[in-house]
């Protein structure tokens, strides 16, 4: 694997699952984009995904969990097992799914940034041009502002809707429908 | 049921009335008969009802899933022009029946009502699919919970895609009503005065 | 009878990019242009037949020459990614199908095949090959719609007959193993949801041995058909470099002349063990885009064959894995081991749990790389789940192609695109 | 006289009955619109129509285009007697024909290699 520890702002590499995470932070990430463009062949971007993570592990998971590890079918059901994800650094994290297209060797990396409520993050349309309607969209859904975008308006909802409807204090909305609560 | 050898076609999946010849009538037919004594329409009415359920052009409203099934039914196979249905219409200026295919957004609530408006009476709404007839499995923000909010609906079509036959059966039953002397939804309820 | 002179084909598309420049996705008229007041602006709105779908363009027109676009979406989003938020990791698999409604087996792969990798499940061989058959399956079928519509939209309203003749044929296949023409529903995470029926071998073979002739058909109808060269061949230009820079991907992109394909570049499912060509033309236009879209057809016929002569010396293996955590165990256990049946219950009352973690997977959907994110926290409902649109992205490069085209080629590159507007606006 | 005016004057009769009958049928089995709706009076836009059409000038290249149609679709006016009398002037009449429509194709290819046919 190509190492990747030269890349301005680095905070984490993350390996799980055969994905590699690269943790950057906020105020560098447009000089990161463009390392990763220029140095390493990353020219291609396929998907921006901003995740809340408010109340992340409040409920606390219990129960058994099929983790990869050890999953011998003998081992008694533990009930009580607490498994509480880690905690995230900040509430929201924007992923930037990179693809280095081509030929020999394809490779594929997630350029990952924290941001908190009310913090903006640079655009990349200047590095990938795909990232217009993408960021766009983690502006209309989640409400993460975006720095610089010529032409940052709603792109899924209508321009009067209020609130951004994919963060986790956002209701689900619809019709309350009998029993609704078990669903 | 030994399927080899046999092609979908010889099993015939004909509607339930061939199926079932023992059967008689199906309820439907009864309502629509004693709705046609109960009427009682005057033969010059009786023909321009009859004028209008053979040749109802539909408007193509295709939204998502349901306009690709609406579409087959114009296809060869299973072909909507033995109704009189052949053109599907561009502008609603020239279309007598709305087909709503697909869910329904907020952000598509009102240019569908607009297109209602400027459709000219006598016209007919049908909602195909679970979506357009009542939100379907999208009960959240975004999704009118059912078409009926805003434009009255003559016909709902159940299915997630309806078959084609299901959508075909839903237009023989509007004919039949309209035939029968029914009159248009907006007349029965007074969403549209 | 007018003579094509300035669209030679043949020599590099463009030389330096074409992408509009402040936003890349929305071209602007001229200011001099926009002075001499003849820009008439017009909506091809929500509700148009061409668009196929409710897609509204804002157009400026300077006569019949389009020197300005928009592309509004937004018009069927129906908040799938918030419903899935929900649902539990099993209810979910029904909703990826109806966001690309076109490409619906694609779609329910990808959401399994991420929900998988996060499991790390072991699928059965049975599984692999029967949905590497039913995904090139759907690929035919999406091709036929598109090729039905767009077909249709420049005039040649016959094909959309042929086309959809053969678009019933495999849907009777769907019908036939699984019970509902679209929208099946057949994959589970860790295989098939049910068996495969017997009398579906023999009706997959006809369909193969049928399909390619029906292909030439469509190729008699076209490839050679003057009219259509000439609305087709050098409209909805794209380069190379643009395309990669917009992040096409699937026929846009091998249209382009970039040979790229998920299937091939990074294998997934049996794509490594079946031998398929992958069509890059390299002229970039619509024409380009036409005949990958053909010969991927044929591609996905000598798939679908070979993985029938595999399966079908597969009979009595297992179709989905024996992960009792995961899986439902097969009905019969429950009445002997009341392991089996504390997992029924649990799996059906709270579903499985999807250990803590974040996973992305791209497959090669019709229409391009379909990719899946879902972040899971350990619990039986998924934290976020976000899918790649590839027409999403497509939508972009509307803009790029419309540089000096006259309103009847907007037509043309847009329907080129295929894009599926329940995947844009999800 | 008034036998050999006969057909013409029934000719008449139905060339006035047919328009005639469409118009009263329209009035009488029309269904009276329950209210005269706004959006009826609006333009179709695809469904995003805001008010009615404000002015629009078009570029002068549609007028050439038009110009050209009236120009052509004209000459079929001049066929129609000529059609009717064929028979008579046999020949000569044919040879006629094709002188007319000769010249009319020297016009058509001078304005097609003038690329007026192209849209600019």
């Amino acid at each position: 694997m190509t190492d990747f520890d030269a890349i301005p702002g680095l905070v984490e590499l993350i390996d799980a699952h055969g994905e590699t995470t690269i943790v950057v932070e906020r105020e560098q990430l447009a000089d990161a984009a463009a390392h990763l463009r220029d140095e390493h062949g990353f020219n291609f971007l396929s998907d921006i995904t901003a995740v809340d993570y408010l109340g992340w592990g409040d409920a606390g998971v219990s129960g058994y969990i099929g983790t990869p590890a050890g999953r011998d079918l003998n081992t008694p059901m533990t009930q009580g097992y607490q498994a509480l994800p880690q905690a995230k650094p900040k509430r929201f994290a924007m992923n930037y799914h990179l693809l280095a297209l081509r030929a020999t060797r394809p490779e594929r990396v997630r350029l990952q940034t924290w941001v908190d409520e009310g913090e903006a993050v640079a655009t990349l349309i200047g590095v990938w041009p795909t990232a217009d309607f993408h960021e766009r969209e983690a502006f209309d859904m989640m409400g993460i502002g975006i720095d610089g975008h010529p032409n940052l308006k709603r792109i899924l909802l209508d321009d009067d809707w209020d609130g951004h409807p994919l963060r986790k204090d956002y209701p689900l909305g619809g019709e309350p429908v009998r029993f609704s609560d078990a669903v | 049921m030994a399927l080899d050898g046999k092609r979908l076609r010889d099993l015939g999946l004909n509607s339930e009335r061939l199926l079932m010849p023992a059967k008689g009538p199906s309820n439907f037919e009864e309502e629509v008969n004693d709705l046609e004594q109960k009427l009682g329409l005057t033969t010059l009415e009786k023909a321009v009802a009859w004028a209008q359920t053979n040749s109802m052009w539909p408007d193509t409203f295709g939204l998502a899933c349901c306009a690709i099934e609406m579409m087959a039914i114009v296809a060869s196979r299973y072909d909507i022009a033995r109704f009189g249905m052949e053109p599907f219409r561009g502008s609603p200026r020239q279309a007598d029946l709305l087909i709503i295919s697909g869910r329904v957004s907020h952000k598509m609530a009102a240019p569908l009502r607009q297109i209602y408006d400027q459709m000219l009476e006598p016209k007919w709404v049908i909602a195909m699919g679970a979506c357009a007839s009542s939100g379907g499995m999208f009960n959240n923000y975004a999704i009118v919970q059912s078409v009926d909010k805003i434009v009255p609906v003559d016909i709902y079509v159940p299915g997630c895609p309806p078959r084609p036959e299901q959508l075909i059966e839903g237009i023989i039953r509007l004919h039949e009503a309209v035939k029968a002397g029914v009159p248009p939804a907006y007349e029965l309820r007074s969403v549209a005065k | 009878m007018a003579t094509v002179t300035q669209r030679r084909v043949g020599d590099p598309i463009y030389t330096q990019s074409r992408i509009p420049q402040p936003t890349p996705s929305v071209l602007t008229t001229s200011e001099e242009l926009r002075a001499t007041g003849d820009i008439m602006t017009v909506n091809f709105g929500p509700n148009h037949p061409s668009t196929h779908g409710v897609l509204r363009l804002i157009v400026d027109l300077y006569g019949e020459d389009v020197t300005g676009l928009e592309a509004v979406v937004g018009y069927l989003h129906t908040g799938f990614e918030k419903n899935m938020e929900q649902k539990t990791w099993w209810k979910c698999i029904t909703y990826p199908e109806r966001i690309d409604y076109v490409s619906f087996q694609n779609n329910e792969y990808v959401f399994v095949a991420a929900v998988e990798k996060l499991l790390e499940l072991e699928i059965p061989a049975k599984a692999t090959w029967m949905r590497t058959l039913l995904c090139e399956l759907n690929r035919i079928h999406s091709h036929l719609v598109w090729l039905g519509t767009s077909a249709l939209e420049l005039g040649a309203i016959s094909m959309f007959w042929y086309a959809f003749r053969e678009r019933d044929l495999v849907l009777d296949l769907f019908e036939l193993v699984t019970g509902e023409r679209m929208h099946t529903r057949y994959f589970q995470v860790g295989g098939l949801a049910e068996d495969i029926p017997r009398g579906f071998y023999p009706e997959a073979r006809k369909f193969c041995a049928w399909m390619p002739k029906a292909i030439d058909d469509y190729e008699t109808l076209l490839t050679r058909n003057k009219i259509w060269l000439v609305r087709t061949q050098g409209i909805g230009l794209l380069s190379a470099d643009d395309a990669i820079a917009l992040g096409q991907s699937g026929p846009v992109l091998r249209g382009s002349g970039v040979d790229w394909d998920i299937r091939k570049d990074e294998p997934y499912l049996a794509y490594h063990q079946v031998d398929f060509r992958v069509p890059v033309y390299p002229e970039g236009d619509v024409y380009a885009r036409y005949r990958v879209h053909m010969d991927e057809m044929r591609e996905s016929v000598r798939i679908v064959d070979q993985c029938l002569d595999r399966l079908e010396n597969m009979e009595g293996e297992p179709w989905i894995a024996d992960d009792r955590k995961v899986v439902l165990p097969p009905r019969e256990e429950l009445h002997t081991s009341m392991e089996s049946l504390i997992h029924h219950f649990k799996i059906v009352t709270e579903g499985f749990r999807v250990p803590e973690g974040e996973a992305y997977v791209a497959i090669e959907s019709p229409r391009g790389e379909l990719g899946c994110y879902i972040c899971s926290d350990g619990g039986p409902k998924p934290w976020r789940v976000k899918f790649r649109a590839p027409s999403f992205v497509a939508l972009q490069a509307a803009a790029t192609m419309m540089q000096g085209a006259l309103i009847a080629d907007m037509i043309a590159a847009v329907g080129s695109l295929d894009t599926v507007m329940g995947e844009v606006d999800r | 006289m008034f036998n050999d005016w006969l057909p013409f004057a029934i000719y008449g009769v139905f060339a006035l009955a047919i328009p005639a009958t469409m118009i009263t049928g329209s009035f009488k089995f029309a269904q009276r619109p329950h209210r005269r709706v706004r959006a009826r009076t609006t333009p179709f836009e695809s469904g995003v129509s805001e008010g009615p059409p404000q002015r629009q000038r078009f570029t002068v290249s549609f007028y050439l285009t038009a110009m050209l149609f009236i120009l052509f679709d004209i000459e079929i006016v001049f066929l129609y007697p000529l059609a009717v009398i064929l028979h008579l002037l046999s020949w000569f009449g044919f040879f006629e024909f094709l002188a007319f429509l000769l010249i009319l194709l020297v016009a058509y290819v001078y304005i097609w290699r003038k690329g007026a046919l192209e849209w600019h």
